[in-house]
């Protein structure tokens, strides 16, 4: 492909199928940032901003033209550097232009791009490696000693991400009205605050009301967490007092920790 | 080692579920001279012998293959075999329920998921996930079950709170929303003619 | 071979299911000295590399294991299935940034490529190289990622120390070669975020 721009061949004409192999090279605005600063040979800390704009611009209207949707990701990167770029070419005020260095719009864009690049590199380091499975082999056949060798059930190997994602698929699977919250919008559920609350409970033999709603004083929050409490009573795990009018709400387990005791 | 032969017919050998019989590896190896494959072998079958290590190369019917010393079967069968404990869908699904919608009755368990639940909590009640943390104050007075401080320990969680939830997971899948997208307005900086630099390689 | 015990420990490794932990290996051989089986390993470990054979004793995931050596991968793909499965570069984007970052929200991940990882995140905790470790204690309380045993495993690494530093990678200029994996031992010193703390088990 190398030589096709050399020679300024017209950009459009029937080269869609390649372009967009290799449009979709680019996995976001900063690959693509990275690869006009190669390009252009540009120095990363000192960017030609004016340059990679432009480019960057020219790049994101070939896309639209080859019909490619345009990640929104690739337009907030659009507006950043336009914003660099027009700061850019503001005048400095007499009072700003000591400060002029350190306040560098292009300084947060670069430390970025440098960061990225050290992932993108390290990504490629470990994708490098000898896979087990692909390069590298374990021994398959099995041990027939060992088909006589004691068996215990060793330590549950189960991922966190497992059990919600079991959960997932079994409330995909039941009628939506089998349940009351399950509304994705629903920012804070009576679910979750009673867990919550029964976690609390296992910690010490008393909360207080004030412990739950601290940090997030919220009407809704101050809601929920009473509606819950109110469950949690109704079930008969907990029981509820107050030390005065007006004091303290106070709640303490009712029932006992071990099952053996029920 | 004898050679690069020698060492690629011991990665084939060491690799094959079952003994790899001569023919099966001159098969494999088609660049390669059967007079060479068999010297290789030879060679090979001697080293190992001659090295008196954990495990040897031996011809077995039907092929070669490595196998420990008998030497060190007492050794051997000291092996544990851990038989992960690997969890049934089921009893995911129902452990998942009782830590998302604790404090929850079988019934309720049971209601969710369409089946008998009876067993999966018995046996979860068993390896200490699940507890019971009372009785519900309704007609029958069924048990009401939560998880457990080893469920905790097992997933490495602090406390409930930190379970991640539903939306959590679901919003991996989420397409982010740009709102922005329609009023950028990209069109007044392109009025550059694009003059065939575009950058692609 | 030094002697019998470093046969026996090859007995042990070779049939084990998986790799086995020096720590394993002495509460099975509770009869030799510690200092003995260590001493032992690391000349098993030596003599392998040294004979250039089909197959070399290397330490991965925290234990000990036979695996074969990656230059002859093409003849046993002649008799074995093999992982197809290539990652995408966007896919070793993220699971770099988790593996050097951790524990690490989506948030951070996505700030640093600059674009959605969702979906990616959700791919790689399906194929568990990425696991959930929790969540933040900040205000929202996000999930936060780090890698898993899995994830040494495939990738051949001893633990997380053992991933080239940063600093590492910028010094090279090309892609390294698979022969290059021993190389990159790295010096404990490294500017690893999380030292000490990793999340691993």
């Amino acid at each position: 492909m190398q030589h096709h721009h050399d020679e300024h061949l017209p950009l459009l004409d029937g080269f869609h199928e390649q372009y967009s192999v290799h449009l979709d090279k680019f996995d976001g605005p900063m690959d693509l940032l990275l690869h006009l600063i190669k390009k252009n040979e540009l120095d990363i800390c000192d960017i030609s901003i004016a340059v990679i704009t432009r480019q960057y611009l020219d790049f994101i209207k070939l896309m639209k033209e080859l019909n490619l949707e345009v990640a929104g990701d690739f337009l907030v990167m659009a507006a950043t550097l336009l914003q660099i770029k027009s700061r850019q070419l503001l005048p400095l005020d007499d009072h700003e232009e000591d400060a002029a260095e350190e306040a560098d719009p292009r300084t947060e864009l670069v430390r970025r791009l440098l960061e990225y690049q050290q992932y993108k590199e390290a990504g490629m380091v470990i994708g490098a490696r000898a896979l087990l499975g692909r390069e590298v082999f374990e021994r398959t056949a099995a041990e027939p000693l060992l088909a006589a060798a004691q068996s215990v059930e060793g330590p549950l190997e189960v991922s966190l991400f497992e059990l919600v994602d079991a959960f997932r698929l079994l409330l995909q699977r039941i009628p939506a009205e089998s349940f009351h919250d399950v509304a994705p919008d629903d920012p804070l559920s009576i679910a979750d605050c009673i867990n919550e609350i029964l976690s609390l409970l296992q910690e010490r033999e008393t909360v207080q009301f004030d412990d739950l709603t601290r940090g997030e004083f919220t009407r809704e929050r101050v809601i929920v967490t009473f509606l819950a409490l109110l469950e949690l009573c109704r079930l008969k795990l907990i029981r509820i007092f107050q030390g005065s009018e007006h004091g303290s709400i106070w709640f303490v387990p009712a029932v006992a920790a071990d099952p053996s005791e029920v | 080692m004898n050679s690069e032969l020698s060492a690629i017919i011991e990665s084939l050998i060491f690799t094959a579920e079952a003994a790899l019989s001569t023919d099966r590896i001159c098969e494999l190896l088609n660049e390669f001279d059967r007079n060479d494959i068999t010297y290789a072998l030879a060679g090979l079958h001697t080293d190992y012998q001659g090295r008196g290590g954990g495990f040897e190369l031996v011809e077995v019917a039907g092929g070669w293959q490595f196998r420990t010393r008998p030497a060190f079967h007492s050794y051997i069968s000291r092996h544990i075999k851990t038989r992960t404990a690997k969890f049934s869908q089921s009893a995911l699904e129902t452990l998942a329920i009782v830590a998302y919608r604790q404090p929850v009755t079988r019934v309720e368990v049971e209601h969710l998921r369409g089946v008998d639940c009876g067993g999966i909590l018995k046996s979860l009640l068993e390896k200490h996930l699940v507890r019971i943390l009372g009785k519900k104050d309704i007609p029958g007075r069924p048990l009401i079950y939560g998880t457990s401080k080893e469920f905790l320990e097992i997933f490495g969680l602090k406390d409930l709170k930190s379970l991640p939830t539903l939306r959590e997971i679901q919003a991996l899948d989420a397409v982010p929303q740009y709102e922005r997208q329609e009023e950028l307005q990209l069109e007044p900086e392109l009025s550059f003619p694009v003059e065939g630099q575009l950058p692609l390689e």
